[in-house]
Formats: structure tokens, sequence, C-alpha cells
């Protein structure tokens, strides 16, 4: 992922070394990583990189210092979170529903919105499209372990 | 320059001569004062300071006692220094369930370029034992709550000197007649000149099979019979079987490890049990034999309960260090210097202890109080992570001295800091004699 | 043979197919799945992304679960969950200060939970002796790139699973079904995963590679063990196609779509048949 | 005529002597299943009953396990004796059973044989010895088999026998008379005088004893029959009869004292000589010893056995052995 | 009663300012045993002295205390003239009131009341004091050095030269170590094999040498002075007597497809072989895993070849002993294996790498032995893949180095200079050629080093990216680099034909077992430890062990031969008197109350405690016990601490003499 970033991971690292938080969370690159975890398994000297990505994300949603193109994983990710918090379990339609519809109410793109939409039929043919998703019984316990830790208002 | 109250206290310092030492020296040559109280005792080591030696500075007047010798790492002899904190770590425990004042008793690293840490260190301790006061160590009110007692007395049947806790589950008659069966056998084939186990007064030693039935396995058989191993006297019998329970059994595992035995020169007849109603009964896990030649009987009962294996431990280090104090010095002072302890432990086994040691009397012969503790406190140093808890010494004082609560506390440092429980596992690295980089020294400035 | 299973969200929701073939696989060689009462979400990349805590809460929710169901072993097919369930394991069992405090969290007391499993540990426990001798039709045409992705092998400290690096395991169980497996390049490299929705490019460009490279090395297939790794390759690989410009057209299998069709069960009763691309007939 | 007390008035009587400075001991429950001889901080601690025997004996009074002699200072050339002696304040032991009270008369020849011990004069001198008459006996009790029984009266001052919820009260010695005053009386109590449930069985024969230890000195038997004895104090140290002990030098190089300490037979140390030499080689050795010392040399000199029966010795040993378990295997013909 | 004197000294003002020295001696004069009390100016000076000696004469004293300053400064001074008066020197004890007393009080009342607490103490225990004699052990003149790479043949050399006899054994077939096959040596491109051949047939000639190739280190007895070393000959089965090296064997040898261990797999080799054509000594061996008369009772055409039947099929293992008097131990290094084997089972190494899966990439012994001129190709540079001639090289420094997550956290040290000349030597072979490197920093401290780095850069264009790979693959012949340049804040790839890995150094293999034979300690990592890293590099913490090399730490040539010098100065210093003078304040043990429990053995730090058995005269076994090896023991004293019954005791300052100390101070 490296190629695509603004600014290497060594450079993230680096930023959170000279303790330059408010530079580091305004970087495009930890919206861009993947979390695939290849950069905290090679690295020499021990930095959780992904970690460190993780971390930043986490204070960028706190701080609302995430940059114009890190919104939309925020926003899926808030939706995903908001999802959880419902159903106890993904509910897939739900969670796209909910994401399409408020990057398109941010951005306005139509292309977006019906970016993908073909899927849904092809989906459909696979019996993989569940209109009604999964819930867990006791999403009042959900909603509590949310509450205590901290993620009352995940979206 | 002395205190209001003009006491001036007394330090005693045990340094080592390659470090310690030279810091002390430089901490001269730089000409950096301190307070006069400290007398400079020199040793080539720490490996070297003996903790009876530290108990003989309480027992001559010091008000504190520092011992300091080399950082991790730079010990003149390479090592002494990680033999001597581990040592000192288990001493610590000692001293503190007995109530010492562990504000005077004081562990450092001076190396020879910290002139400056030592003139701290002693100006320090000089001042903090200023404002503690003297240190009456055995001048304590000797008291035991006398309502029940910090630990309940649990005696044996075979001294009927007191009703004992009902055993678990009586033992199986089923096992007895197997037992004698199987003494039968072994002193029929030859393989063994003697069956020691239990009779119905007392141990026995059984040489022809014609006499197995004098064997008796009962509630009442709670000896650890492997002491007799150690006996010149039942050595001459020639080779031995010996009856032994779980507990007991691991006894022949340190003997061994510490050359006292051979494995092969001892015919081992594992007793399954339920327990024989003692105190250490509750916390029992070895309910069956691990590693005995002979099984007899099943144990049918379920397994102690471990959490509970240091709870005296616990419970008297709830009290305060005074209270402590007090209660020990009760105890000791009810101490006869029979040597029943020592004489019934499978793991006392020196030639010469070195209570009948007079050159130097380490320890005071007398059975008073300074006596007694020294001598308490030695022996359970020398039981540090050896003592498999048989309980044997309580069992056989007839003062009624609470010993296994020296030994657990000893026991219960060895596992919480090394992991390791005597007699469990005969692979296992016994804590004294080994040492580890990673051991704990917090509490070494 | 029995193991705790927890499925997670993906084989409950589009990737359904993999359930399908988990059980249908793991079912011919009598495993038996007892899945987790009421297992909720672990949080996948949003939780830890977003909030520590929780990130570990849930997870720990599932782990407490599990335990009181007394499961000893728990597949969790989904790499995503189990590095989550293992990661915060191991947080707890470490932290006994965060073990108490998550414990009231989750409103449930986690102690030792179950050792979590991903499919391959599974099929090793099976025995690969034992795997080889259950084969009725052995797949000696199929030529797979096994594809590892991120999160069954990284981070290490945390999946103590195979070879970070060249990992085999995989090649390992496709070999003892009479495939072939091919040696490439990328088994390890990161399809995109939690960016399928967020940004579609990202996939489009790393599942290329993916698919490229084992094209390049003569693979007629590849065997993934991830839903999301296969949804970016699979149902992805026509506009993947369409992006690039190169056509591959390669079917992307379960571990368990192959093992299953080793041991004669048919697509259909693998849900192999409702993938994207699906095998041109030999 | 006796007098009578009843259990209010004795413990009264105990707290008025305490109250006086007198030092009073008797038996107490130092925990449970432990009751030792100790001296009383209150009139309470006293134990009255709920006990068969204590683990000690009353010999501490007058002998005790560690006795400070004289101090000594080491000048530059020589050494100077400094002297210890302390006022011996007045001792009162109370509820001390016939076979300890019987000790101290024994304890008497020994200490006033050829050599007159000042030390141990001066404590037997402060010393009033009130014994209780048994009320019960258990299983290792022998008092009968010496001569003695529950009732008997030798070294006692005054003797107390329970009766009706108090005591019967009879002054022994004129000690007993003067500490008692017109509390005592003067004769036996007639309803006391039967051998009751508080008399233990004759277990053995001394005479017999003494006849076997005698013509069996170098018999295998003694061998045999130690070998279980682990060679601890336990026996001697909690015997009221057993007196040995040893000198040692306790100081700094400068000052110290020269105490005495009990000592017992069974220590391999006892016996051994500094050339490494040991005439008593092994347990078996240690063990005739301590049976013939009670039943042979000791009547030799004295005309008595040095045993009261009393069976502190097996009751404390770990593992079994004692005085009456040998003496009934070999006093019995 | 003892006969003590007690000296007080002044020290000029420097004592008697702050203590009275005049109230310290009265108050010695009245203390238990002292016979004489007196204070002097200043002690340690030759009137102070004379006075000593007088009146150990004249009051025929039998112990002294000499309060001065720190014994430290001058127990041996007082020693020796106590001796001189013919007192025992270890019968005198010095009390420190000058360090420990007049120079950090003020206060003279309490610093002589303390002054007189410290003789007190120091009188005490001179009573006790033993009468010593210095323990004597003979020294045999006659060294061993373990290993025969360059640091193992100079130290060799060195302590034959200087007239003793060397037992020097190598577990190759040929001494000559690493250093026989590198190429060319940092900074001065010199060639490696010109500068080292002729030392290893110095060495091989010696008359004082006495070589064990394909031998190694069975087993060690003994004890500085005293050892008896036990050396297994492994099988060679060549008669190293008859042979005449002429080669003919290995000719008609048919199995010659066997991986070279001298070209760390670059070469191949029959199957009887010897590892290099200069080897010393110049006589081949049998590879018994592959020959195919040992593997399956076949061939034989060597034996038959060799025309004076100097092959053996019958050789075995033997077993030869040598007894030296001091032991050098130079066993040299390897690299960290990539991928194959780690330090530790956490450690995982370097699979994105794909040593061992490509061939074409390889280690840097591996591009030693290609690029050397006698090399397997000659000195051609072709990679071992298809035989190109590499284009392009990337060569990645820190390959195991400086790696906390799957390597050794340590610098190798010489890494980034060989990394240099390695790219120096490939330019110089193909000019077209671009070699890259990527490194973490460079290290270039040493005469012409950084020079040396700049030159490769500068000079002959190599490309330098500061940054780590993250994965190297392999696409149509080419491999693929995949790192990072941190300078510049971008990824960089490179397409190149070779991939030169610089693994980091470690200690060669089996030197634990090795170090737990000499018990001699190594650190974590395996590296053996000297006895201190500053004033004491080369001694060992068992006396009359030596170390030099890279057994001890990554070293380069220059240091390894310097160490090794070291090493057998420190051998002959040791050689200088037939008989080894040890201090007698060492433990000893009272075997008649010894409880042969041996915690003493178990805690010694010097191995020092050996199991005896008392017998009687007929041969019956009285008892075990321990004792204590008074060529071994140090005198720490451990084993009296943890010896139960104390029939341990360290003289010097045994048991009475410690408690006589602390019962003074009561």
């Amino acid at each position: 992922m490296a190629g695509r970033m603004d600014a290497p991971p060594t450079k993230v690292v680096r930023l959170v070394q000279l303790g330059q938080w408010d530079a580091a969370m305004r970087v495009e690159s930890i919206w861009q990583c993947v979390s695939c975890q290849t950069c905290s398994a090679r690295c020499p000297k021990l930095v959780d990189c992904a970690g460190v990505m993780d971390a930043l994300r986490q204070l960028a949603f706190e701080r609302g210092a995430a940059s114009p193109a890190g919104r939309a994983v925020m926003v899926f990710q808030r939706a995903f979170l908001e999802n959880i918090r419902r159903y106890g379990r993904l509910n897939e339609i739900d969670l796209i529903a909910r994401f399409k519809g408020e990057v398109f109410l941010k951005s306005r793109s139509l292309a977006f919105l019906f970016r993908d939409a073909g899927l849904a039929g092809q989906l459909h043919k696979r019996r993989k499209l569940h209109l009604t998703g999964e819930k867990v019984r006791d999403r009042a316990v959900v909603e509590r372990i949310f509450e205590r830790a901290g993620a009352g208002g995940a979206a | 320059m002395s205190g209001s109250n003009g006491f001036e206290p007394k330090i005693v310092a045990f340094v080592c001569n390659w470090c310690t030492y030279l810091g002390a020296d430089l901490a001269g040559t730089s000409r950096l004062e301190y307070p006069p109280n400290v007398r400079i005792l020199r040793l080539p080591c720490t490996g070297r300071i003996d903790t009876n030696l530290v108990v003989k500075a309480v027992e001559g007047g010091a008000d504190a006692v520092l011992v300091s010798g080399c950082h991790p790492g730079d010990c003149h002899y390479n090592a002494g220094n990680y033999h001597a904190r581990r040592r000192w770590m288990l001493f610590r425990e000692l001293l503190d369930v007995l109530g010492f004042d562990m504000r005077r008793i004081h562990f450092t690293w001076i190396s020879a370029a910290e002139g400056r840490k030592f003139q701290h260190v002693i100006s320090e301790i000089t001042e903090q034992t200023r404002a503690l006061g003297p240190w009456r160590a055995y001048e304590a009110k000797a008291e035991i709550d006398h309502r029940g007692g910090l630990v309940g007395q649990a005696v044996s049947p075979a001294t009927g000197r007191a009703g004992p806790a009902p055993a678990l589950q009586a033992p199986a008659p089923l096992a007895e007649q197997e037992l004698r069966d199987l003494a039968r056998r072994l002193l029929g084939a030859g393989d063994v000149k003697v069956v020691i186990g239990y009779g119905a007064a007392g141990p026995v030693f059984v040489t022809k099979a014609a006499d197995v039935e004098r064997l008796v396995w009962n509630e009442g058989c709670q000896a650890n019979l492997t002491t007799y191993l150690k006996r010149k006297e039942v050595r001459a019998l020639g080779k031995p079987a010996v009856v032994v329970k779980g507990c007991d059994e691991r006894s022949l595992v340190v003997l061994e490890k510490e050359s006292q035995i051979r494995r092969e020169d001892v015919r081992v007849i594992g007793m399954a049990c339920d327990g024989m109603g003692q105190e250490k009964c509750a916390a029992c896990d070895t309910h069956e034999p691990r590693f005995a030649d002979e099984r007899v009987g099943k144990a049918g009962g379920q397994g102690g309960k471990p959490a509970a294996r240091y709870a005296a431990v616990e419970a008297i280090l709830a009290k305060t260090p005074e209270e402590r104090l007090a209660f020990w010095s009760a105890e000791f002072d009810r101490c006869l210097k029979c040597y029943a302890c020592r004489q019934v432990c499978p793991m006392c086994y020196c030639e010469r202890c070195i209570a009948d040691k007079n050159r130097p009397q380490a320890i005071d012969t007398s059975p008073h109080r300074k006596g007694n503790f020294a001598w308490h406190i030695a022996r359970a140093m020398h039981l540090a992570g050896r003592c498999v808890g048989c309980d044997e010494c309580t069992r056989a004082c007839p003062a009624g001295i609470d010993l296994r609560l020296l030994n657990l506390t000893l026991a219960r440092a060895a596992e919480t800091q090394f992991g390791y429980r005597a007699g469990m596992d005969p692979a296992a690295e016994p804590p004294i004699g080994a040492y580890s980089l990673q051991d704990k020294e917090e509490f070494i400035r | 043979m029995n193991f705790g299973y927890y499925p997670g969200c993906a084989l409950h929701g589009s990737s359904d197919d993999y359930e399908q073939s988990i059980r249908a696989c793991l079912g011919a060689l009598g495993i038996k799945l007892e899945e987790i009462d009421d297992w909720i979400c672990c949080g996948a990349t949003a939780a830890h992304s977003l909030n520590h805590k929780l990130a570990i809460a849930l997870p720990a929710r599932n782990l407490a679960l599990a335990q009181r169901q007394g499961c000893a072993e728990m597949l969790a097919p989904c790499p995503m969950c189990s590095g989550q369930l293992l990661r915060a394991g191991q947080a707890l069992a470490s932290d006994a200060a965060l073990r108490s405090e998550i414990s009231s969290i989750v409103e449930a007391e986690v102690n030792d939970g179950p050792r979590v499993l991903n499919i391959i540990q599974v099929f090793e426990r099976v025995g690969l002796k034992a795997l080889s001798d259950a084969v009725t039709k052995p797949l000696k045409d199929l030529k797979p790139a096994c594809y590892y992705g991120c999160l069954l092998v990284r981070p290490p400290a945390v999946v103590g699973f195979d070879d970070a690096e060249q990992p085999q395991s995989m090649e390992a169980v496709v070999a003892a079904l009479g495939a072939k497996p091919v040696d490439w390049n990328y088994k390890t490299e990161c399809c995109g995963a939690g960016m399928t929705m967020a940004s579609p490019e990202t996939v489009l460009e790393l599942s290329g590679k993916i698919l490229a490279n084992a094209a390049a090395h003569g693979a007629n297939c590849l065997v993934a063990a991830c839903p999301m790794c296969h949804v970016n390759l699979d149902m992805k690989q026509a506009a993947i196609q369409e992006y690039s410009g190169a056509r591959y057209d390669l079917p992307v299998y379960y571990l368990t779509d192959v093992v299953g069709m080793a041991l004669g069960l048919s697509a259909s009763e693998l849900g192999a048949d409702r993938h994207f691309v699906l095998a041109r007939e030999a | 005529m006796s007098a009578r007390i009843s259990r209010e008035d004795l413990r009264k009587l105990v707290a008025e002597w305490l109250a006086a400075g007198k030092k009073v001991f008797g038996p107490v429950r130092v925990k449970a299943g432990l009751e030792l001889y100790a001296p009383l901080d209150s009139a309470e601690a006293l134990l009255l009953d709920g006990w068969i025997r204590p683990a000690n004996s009353i010999k501490e009074l007058v002998f005790p396990r560690h006795e400070a002699l004289y101090g000594y200072r080491i000048l530059k050339n020589r050494v100077e004796l400094v002297d210890l002696a302390a006022e011996i304040p007045e001792q009162i032991a109370i509820g001390a059973h016939p076979c300890d009270a019987a000790a101290l008369a024994a304890l008497d020849k020994v200490f006033n044989w050829d050599y007159r011990d000042e030390f141990y004069n001066r404590r037997r001198a402060a010393t009033t010895v009130i014994t209780m008459a048994c009320a019960a006996h258990d299983d290792q009790c022998f008092c009968t088999s010496v001569g003695l029984g529950p009732e008997a009266e030798r070294g006692s001052d005054a003797l107390l026998h329970e009766r009706d919820g108090g005591y019967e009260v009879r002054a022994i010695s004129e000690k007993g008379r003067i500490l008692l005053g017109g509390l005592a009386g003067e004769t036996a109590c007639p309803t006391a005088q039967t051998s009751g449930a508080n008399t233990p069985p004759r277990r053995f024969d001394s005479a017999q004893v003494a006849a076997f230890a005698k013509e069996h000195f170098e018999d295998p038997y003694w061998a045999e029959r130690a070998l279980a004895c682990l060679g601890c104090g336990a026996c001697t140290f909690t015997c009221p009869a057993c007196h040995c002990f040893d000198m040692v030098d306790e100081g700094n190089g400068r000052e110290g004292v020269r105490a005495r300490n009990w000592d017992a037979c069974q220590f391999p140390m006892f016996t051994l000589h500094a050339s490494g030499h040991n005439p008593r080689a092994n347990q078996g050795a240690r063990q005739r010893q301590r049976i013939y010392h009670k039943f042979v040399m000791y009547p030799d000199k004295f005309g008595e056995v040095l045993c009261t029966g009393c069976g502190n010795c097996s009751r404390n040993c770990p593992v079994g052995l004692g005085v009456l378990p040998a003496a009934t295997e070999i006093g019995n013909g | 009663m003892s006969r003590i004197g007690v000296f007080v000294c002044w020290c000029g003002e420097n004592i008697a300012r702050t203590v009275d020295v005049d109230q310290v001696a009265e108050a010695c004069g009245e203390m238990p045993g002292v016979r004489c009390a007196q204070n002097y100016k200043y002690m340690c000076a030759d009137p102070g002295q004379a006075m000593i000696r007088e009146k150990i004469a004249s009051e025929r004293l039998d112990a002294v205390v000499v309060a001065s300053c720190s014994p430290h400064m001058h127990l041996k001074t007082f020693r020796r003239a106590a001796a001189a008066a013919g007192l025992n020197p270890y019968r005198l004890e010095m009390a420190n009131i000058r360090e420990q007393c007049s120079w950090v009080h003020h206060d003279k009342d309490r610093a002589t009341e303390k002054a007189i607490g410290i003789v007190r103490t120091a009188v005490a225990k001179v009573r006790y004091n033993h009468a010593l004699s210095p323990i004597r052990v003979p020294m045999t003149r006659r060294a061993m050095v373990i290993g025969g790479g360059v640091a193992g043949i100079q130290a060799a050399l060195d302590i034959a030269d200087a007239g003793y006899e060397v037992v020097l054994v190598e577990r190759e077939p040929s001494i000559g170590g690493k250093m026989a096959g590198l190429s060319e040596t940092f900074p001065t491109l010199d060639c490696s094999q010109c500068i080292l051949t002729p030392r290893m047939v110095e060495a091989g000639q010696h008359p004082r040498i006495k070589l064990y190739t394909y031998s190694e280190l069975e087993s060690v007895s003994g004890f500085v002075g005293n050892f008896e070393a036990t050396i297994r000959k492994k099988t060679r089965y060549v008669d190293m007597a008859k042979c005449t090296g002429c080669g003919e064997c290995q000719k008609i040898c048919p199995l010659k497809r066997n991986p070279s261990e001298f070209d760390f797999g670059m070469g191949m080799r029959p199957a009887i072989f010897m590892p290099f054509p200069q080897a010393v000594p110049a006589r081949p061996v049998i590879d018994k895993k592959v020959c195919a008369k040992i593997v399956r009772n076949g061939c034989g055409l060597c034996e038959k070849k060799c025309a004076p039947g100097a092959i053996n099929f019958k050789d075995q293992d033997e077993l030869a002993t040598e007894r030296v008097g001091a032991i050098v131990v130079a066993t040299g290094y390897k690299l960290y294996s990539i991928g194959r084997e780690q330090p530790s089972a956490k450690t995982t190494g370097y699979g994105e790498y794909g040593y061992g899966k490509y061939k074409d990439v390889i280690d840097s012994l591996q591009f030693e032995r290609l690029i050397s001129a006698s090399g397997p190709t000659n000195g051609e540079l072709k990679r071992p893949s298809d035989g190109k001639i590499p284009q392009s090289v990337v060569f990645i420094a820190c390959v195991g180095s400086r790696d906390n997550a799957k390597g050794l956290p340590y610098c190798s040290k010489i890494c980034c200079m060989y990394t240099a000349k390695h790219t120096m030597l490939y330019k110089h072979k193909v000019h077209s050629g671009e070699a890259h490197v990527f490194y973490m920093d460079i290290r270039a401290g040493g005469k012409g080093y950084d020079e040396f780095v700049r030159r490769a850069i500068e000079k002959d264009g190599a490309k330098y990216y500061r940054g780590r790979v993250s994965k190297i693959t392999e696409e149509n012949g080419k491999l693929i680099v995949r790192g990072a340049d941190t300078l510049a804040g971008v990824p960089v790839t490179v397409e190149t034909d070779l991939v030169v890995l610089a693994s980091a150094m470690r200690p060669a293999d089996g030197v634990e077992r090795l170090a737990q034979k000499l018990n001699i300690g190594c650190d974590e990592f395996g590296f053996l430890m000297e006895s201190h890293p500053k004033l004491r590099p080369v001694e060992t913490n068992t006396a009359g062990v030596y170390v030099c090399g890279a057994c001890q730490a990554p070293k380069d040539i220059p240091e390894s031969v310097a160490q090794a010098s070291a090493a057998a100065s420190k051998v002959m210093i040791s050689f200088s008197a037939s008989e080894l003078t040890r201090e007698p304040e060492i433990a000893r043990i009272d075997e008649q109350t010894c409880a042969a429990c041996f915690a003493c053995e178990r805690t010694c730090p010097y191995h020092a405690i050996e199991r005896v058995e008392l017998r009687a005269r007929n041969g019956d076994l009285i008892k075990r016990a321990a004792r204590v090896n008074q060529g071994l023991c140090m005198g720490c004293g451990t084993c009296v601490s943890v010896c139960p019954s104390k029939s341990a005791d360290s003289e010097g300052f045994t048991e009475e003499e410690v408690y006589a100390m602390v019962e003074a101070l009561a």
C-alpha cells in the first residue's frame, strides 16, 4: 500500500516519535492503511506500525480530525459499529444503505450511490442477498457493552 | 548532631570486598561525610554473607543491618551476588512473617565507583533508624491470641495429645491387607531386607515375612517414614522398602536430588491416601503416589484446595508486624531445644547440625528467646526450597510450636518467586544453588 | 471430533456459501460443529480502528460465551474474526486488571477461553494422512494458487500460525488431496480487505496483482480461506478484469470447497455453484 | 479433719497470691489440644478441668531449661566473674499432679547428694507445691506401676481432692500449712481413698524391669527396640524427673554468662568425647541408658525409681516410644 | 591467650586530625589478647614497618593489627613486613580507620570511638586468623588453541615462537577458517589467501605446533596449569602419514557433485576431498555420508588408485589426550542462516527474502566464494541459477543484525565494510553492472574505513538506499526487490539479477557445549564472555582459559589478530614460572562433618567442588563428601553460605573470624 500513501509508514511513525500528533492524525496514509499487518510483521525494531495506525485513526475519530478522503472510511466504520450496536451482528443491507446514504448526503455523488448496485441482482441470483439480517437475542447486553466501552454513540 | 532523645543507632553493614567496600573507600578518598554510626564488616562476596550473620548482628544489638555488594553482572566472582539475592528474597519473606521490623534490614548494590551512593545510603539509614529508635526485636511481649489462636493445632493421635480432626475418609482395610501381602512378598523374595512401615503404636521395621501382620494402614499413619532412611541404625539392616503416602514421597525426590539416597537402593511402597486429618491434608494434591515402585490402594477423595495451601501464611501476614512478633515470641518461648523438629525431619540429615557446631557458635544452644529465634530461623532457611511440607516437625514438637507456618512461608516464596515446589518434579532445578538473572530485586536499592 | 464454532457475520451474510462449504465438508469428515449460542460480531476492523476497548470487549464476550458452553477448541473460519478473538484472548490473559474490567463490561467471566482455530488447523487436527485416505476423487488436474492473505498469518505474534512470509500449510492440505499447488509470490499479499466498500479502487488494484501473479505462475484456480478475500477475488473479479484489462477467469475456491470436492461432494452441495467465477468444465 | 474450698474461692486465692507478687504456676491451655504448666497472668487462666496431663512438668520451677549461673568479663589479661544472683520470688505450683510432685522429691536427692546445688536449692526453697489429686487417667498413665497413685503425697506441700464441685484441701508439709493457713485440713479425705476410675491399672513390675535391664545389658533387644527412636529430647525434656544438664558459655569475646541448659541422654552428642569416640555409639545404647538410669542406677543409689509414671515421654514421643511400652515389654516376666 | 600487637597509624594528619590516635592506642592496649599497642606517624614508611618488625620479635607477637588505611591500599605492604619478621603474613589484619573513618567524619570524639570499634573487630578477628601458606600449583608450560582460523593461527604461532609447545585443534579438515575462503579484504583489498596461506603453512610446519585437524575437543578436566584435554580425532579414512597429498583420489572419485562446505554450496567437491587446494594439512578426507564404499560397500576406486595405500576404510574415531597449562578459545563465527535456522524459536527469519527458495538470493560468504579468484567460478561472477553474469546486484545489510523482531539486536560490525567491498569487487568485475545497497546505518569506524565506504559510493557508483527491503519475489528470471528509501520517503522497486544478504554474525555452532566443557560463560547469543570488558578482555572467569577472535563478539580480521596476540601474551605470562602461586584465601571443606548434599557443588561459580569418597583401609566406603579443588577455587565463599552444616569454610574469612567480628560489635 505504501506506494499510494502520502506519507510512508516510516514518516507516520516518525511524526509520532516526535510527538507531532496533530500532523500524524491528519496524514492520509492512516486511512489508506488496510491493516494488512505487513509492516508490523517486518519491522526490525518491533514497532507495531499497524497498531500505530489504529491508534491514530481512533485519535482522529475522537478529535474529529479525519482528513477529507478519510471520511468515507470513517463513515463506513462508524456505520459498521452502529450496525453492530443495533443488531449484535452485521446486517449487510442496512450497513450498505446507511453508508451509501450518508456518503451521498455529503458527496451528492449519484455515481457512488449506484456503483455496485448491479451486484445486488447477481448476489440475489446466488442466494447471497439476505434482506433481513440476523439479530442476536440479547441485544440489550450489546448495547450495554458499547455503552461501557465508551462507544455508546458509536454513530 | 544526635537526635533529641540522644539515641545513636548502631548500624552494621556487611559488604563485599570488591564493590561496596571499595565504594566506601571511595567515599573516604572523596571526603564524603556520613554519620559514624555504621560499622563495616568486609567479606569476600555477598555470596559469603550468610543470613545467620545478619541474625547474629541483630542479636548483638544492631539497630539496623545493611547488606551490600556488587551490582548484578559486576560480581567479582561471577555470580555470588545472584546467589545472595535469591537467599535474601527468601530471608526477607521469613523475617517478615516473623514480624521483624523490615524497615531496619536493608539491601543495596553499591559499586566501587559509587562513593556518593554509599554516603547517601548510610546517611539515610542512620537517620531513618534514629527516627525509629532502638530495635528491641527480642523484647516483644509474648502474646498468643487464646481465642482460637492464629492457626488451629491438630495433634497426632499417635501421641494422643489432642483429638485429631477426622480423616477425610478412613483408609480402606483392603489396602492394609494388600500392603501386608506385598511386604510378605518383598521380604520373602529377598528383594528387601526390611520394610519400614506403620505399626499400631508407631513405626515398625519388619524384617521377616512372618511379621508382616505388624503393619497397619489406618488414619493414624501420619508419620513420614522416609526420615528413617538417614538413620545409620536403620541403614545397617540392609535394603529397605519404605511405606509412603503421596506427600511423604516428595521427600524422596529431594533426598535423591541431594545425593542422600539412590533411588535404586530403596523400594518405595506408595499408599493411596485420602488424608490423615492433618492440616496439610486440606490442601493436598498428592493423594496418589507418583514415583513409587509399588502402589497400594486407590484414593477415593478429591484433591485438596491448592488455593488454600498457603492460607495460613496469608492469615498471619494480615496481622501487624508487632502482632506477628508477639505471636512468635510466645511460640518460641515454649521451645525446649529438644530438637524433635530436626530429628524427625527427613531433610535434616546433616551429620553435625550447625546448632551443634561450637566454633563458632553461630546459634546459641540455650533455649532462651534469642537462641530459639536463631535456631528456628536457621532451620527454616536450611529448609527453604527443600521442605516438602510433611509437617512432621509440627507433629513432633512437644511444645506445639507452629513450625509448619515457617516452612510454608518459604515454600510459598519458592513457589511464587521461582515456580518451584520441592519434591514435585524430579527434573526441576531447586531454587537454592541456582539463580536467574530475572530474579526480583525491587527490595534492593 | 467436535469443535466450537464461531461463524462470524460474513458467514451468516453474503459469504454464507463459505458456511455451506464448511458444514458440508466437515460433516463429510464426521466433524461436529457446536455453534456458540447467541454470538455477537467480533468488531472487525471498525472496532480496532475506532475503539480499542470495544475491540477487546466484543471478542471477549464471544470467548466468554464459548467458555460458558464448555468448548475447548473453537473454529473461527474468518481470519478477521479469529485474529480479533486471539488478540483479545492474549490481551486478557496477560493483564488481570483488564480481565476484570472487561468481564464486567461484557457481563461474563472471561478466564481461559477456548483455543481459537482457523480452518487449516482443523484439517491439521484431522491429520493430513487421514485426510488423504478419505479422498475419493483426487484433484489431479487442480493447480491451485493457495492464497493466505493477511490475517491468517499476521501478525505472527498474535496468530502464531505457520511461517508469516512463506507459509506452506495450505499447500500441504491441497497436496494431500492430490492437487498440485503452484509456487507463487503473492500468497500473503493483501487483497484490499476492508476497503471493499470504502475504497473500491484499492481493492481492484491489490486483488488484481494477486490474480495476475497466480495466473503467471500457472495456477488454474485460487484457494482461499477468508470470506473477505473471496469476495474481493471472486465477486470483484469481473470488475478487476475491467479495471486492468486483463482476463483471468480464475475460479476462487474456499479451502473447504476443494477438500469437499476431493471427498466426492458436488459443487452444489458445497455451495461452490454460488461463486461468481465458475470453473470451466474440463 | 479436712477442709473444703469452692472453685471460686480457689481462684480467689490464686488472685490473692498474684496480687501479693507471688509467682503462680498452673496448667493453662496454650492452644487447642495443648496444655502446659505455665506462669498464670490471671486466676482465670488456671485450667481446672478438661485435661489429663500437661505436656511439660513443674520441674522448670526448680530446674529451669536455661539458667544463667554467673557472668564474666574478659579483661586485658584476666577474667572477672560477675554475680548474677537475683532474689527468687516465692513461687507456687497449683494444680500439679502427684506424678509431678513426686518427681521433685527425686530431684531433691540428686541435687543434694555429694554436692548441694545452691541454684537448685534456692529455687526449691521458694517453691510450694499444691497438688491436685487426679480425677482421670489415660492410656499412658502408669503411676501405679512405679509405686505411686492418683492421690500420692510424695513431694507435695498440700493436696486437693475434687469433690462435689469443690475441693477437699489437706496440708502435707509445713510449707503447705503456712501458705494455706486455716484453709487446709490435716487428714486425708476419707472418700478419696478409694482406687476408682482415676486409678490406672498396674502395667508392669518395676523390679522386673530392673532385673531385665541388668541381665540383658548387651542384649540386641535394645537396638531393635530403639530402631524407631529419632534421638530427640522430647522424652527427657518433658519428663518431670530427668535432670541432665549441659554447661555453656555465651558471650561475645569481652563478656558473657555461664549457663546451664537441659541436656538429653538421647542426643548422640551427649556422650561424644572430644576424641571423637562415643561410648554410647548407637540409639539402642541411649534408649537402654534411659531405662537403666531410671530403674537401676538411681534406685541403686537412692532406693526408689526415677520414674513417676506420668507417661509424658510416650505422649510426647513422635514415634510412640517411651518408658511405658518398653517397661510393659520387659517388666512382665 | 594471644599476643597481638596493634599499630595505629596517624597517616600524617590524615588520621590524627580527626581521630585521637593516642586514645585509640590506649584503648587497644586494654583489649583482650593485645600485648602491645603503639602509634606512629606513618606506619607504611620504613621506620613504621621497622617498628612492626621489631615488636613482632621483641614481644613475640603472634598476630598483628595495623590500624591505618584501606586494606586495598597497604595490606600487601604490611603482610610483607610481618613475613620479614617471621610472622605468618595471614596473621596480620588491617583496621581501616582512614577511608572509612577519619576521612568521612568530623566529630573527633565520635570518630575516635568509631576507630576503636573498628580496631576491636580487627583484633577479634585476627585472634582466629589461620596461618596460611600460598598454594603452589605446578604449571604445565604447554598451550592448547581451539580453532584454527586466523585468530587461532596467530595465537598458536605467537606462543610457539616464544618457545612453548602448542596443540592446535581444528574441527574442519584444514586450518584457515573463514578467512581462507574470503576474496579480498577491506579496506586495502589485498587478497585474503595471499596473506593467510603463508601463516597456515608456518603453523603446519612449526616444530612446536602439534596440529589436530578434523578433530574436536571431547572433554577437559583439571584446572589452570594442569588441564587434561581429550581430543576426538574424527574418522578421516585417510592415513595422514602415508598420504602424499597427490590428489589422484579426488580425480578418480566418481561422486563429484557434492556441495562444497568450503564454498558454502556454491561449488561442488568429490566424496574424497581437500576443502581447498592450499589446505593445511594437504591431506584429503572422505565424506562418509556420501562415499559409495562406506554407504553401500561399492566403488572403492580411490583405495585402488592410491599408490601409497593411504586409504583406510576401517579407520575409526580416535581419542587423544593432551596435558596443557592454558587454553585459548578461537572458535570464530558462522552466519545467521536466513529462513533455515534462527537463534530462538520465537523468531521467524526473513521468509520474505526467499533465501533458499530463489537460487539467486545468497548470503555474503557465498558471494565471497563466487567472486574469489580461487572460488568455484574462478573469480568470474556467475549467478547460481543460470550462470549468467548479473547485470545488477542488490546488497541488503543488517539481515538478522539489529533486528529485535526476528534476528539479533546487536550490530554485526563488519557487514557495512564488506558490503562496500562487495559493491567494489562487483563493479570491478562487471563494469556496466549496477550495485544497489539497502542499509539502516553505515557504521565504518576504523582506520581508512569510512573513506572506503565513500569510495564505493562516490568512485564506484554503488547506489545506497537508506531503508529496509520488504519483499523479494521472482518474476521471469528477475528478482523483484521491493523496499523503502526513507531519505526520499518513497517505496523503491529494483529488478535485479542477484541479491546478497549481509547476514548477522553468530558464534560458531557448538560454542555453548564447548563453553560448558571449559566452564566459561556465554552471553545470551552464545558469544563467549570475557572476564572484564575493558580490563580483562581476553581472560575468562576460569583461570587459564582465554578467548580471542569472533567467538567473543563480532569483529574483523585486524581486531581478531590483535586479540589473538593479546591472548597469546597472557598465556606466555602465565608460563613465565614453572609454578603457579595462588592466594591461599580459598574455601575448604571439613570432610568429616560434610553431609554430602552437594549444595556447594550446585552453587560454586567456579565448579571447584569435587565429589570424593572416603574409604577405610580395606577399601570400604565410609562416606561421600565434597572437596575443594584448590586450583579452581577463587575464594568467594558462596559455598559457606549454602552449606547447611557449615562444613565449608573460607580461609581468610572463616566462620570463627567473621562471627568474632560480629560479636565484637555487640
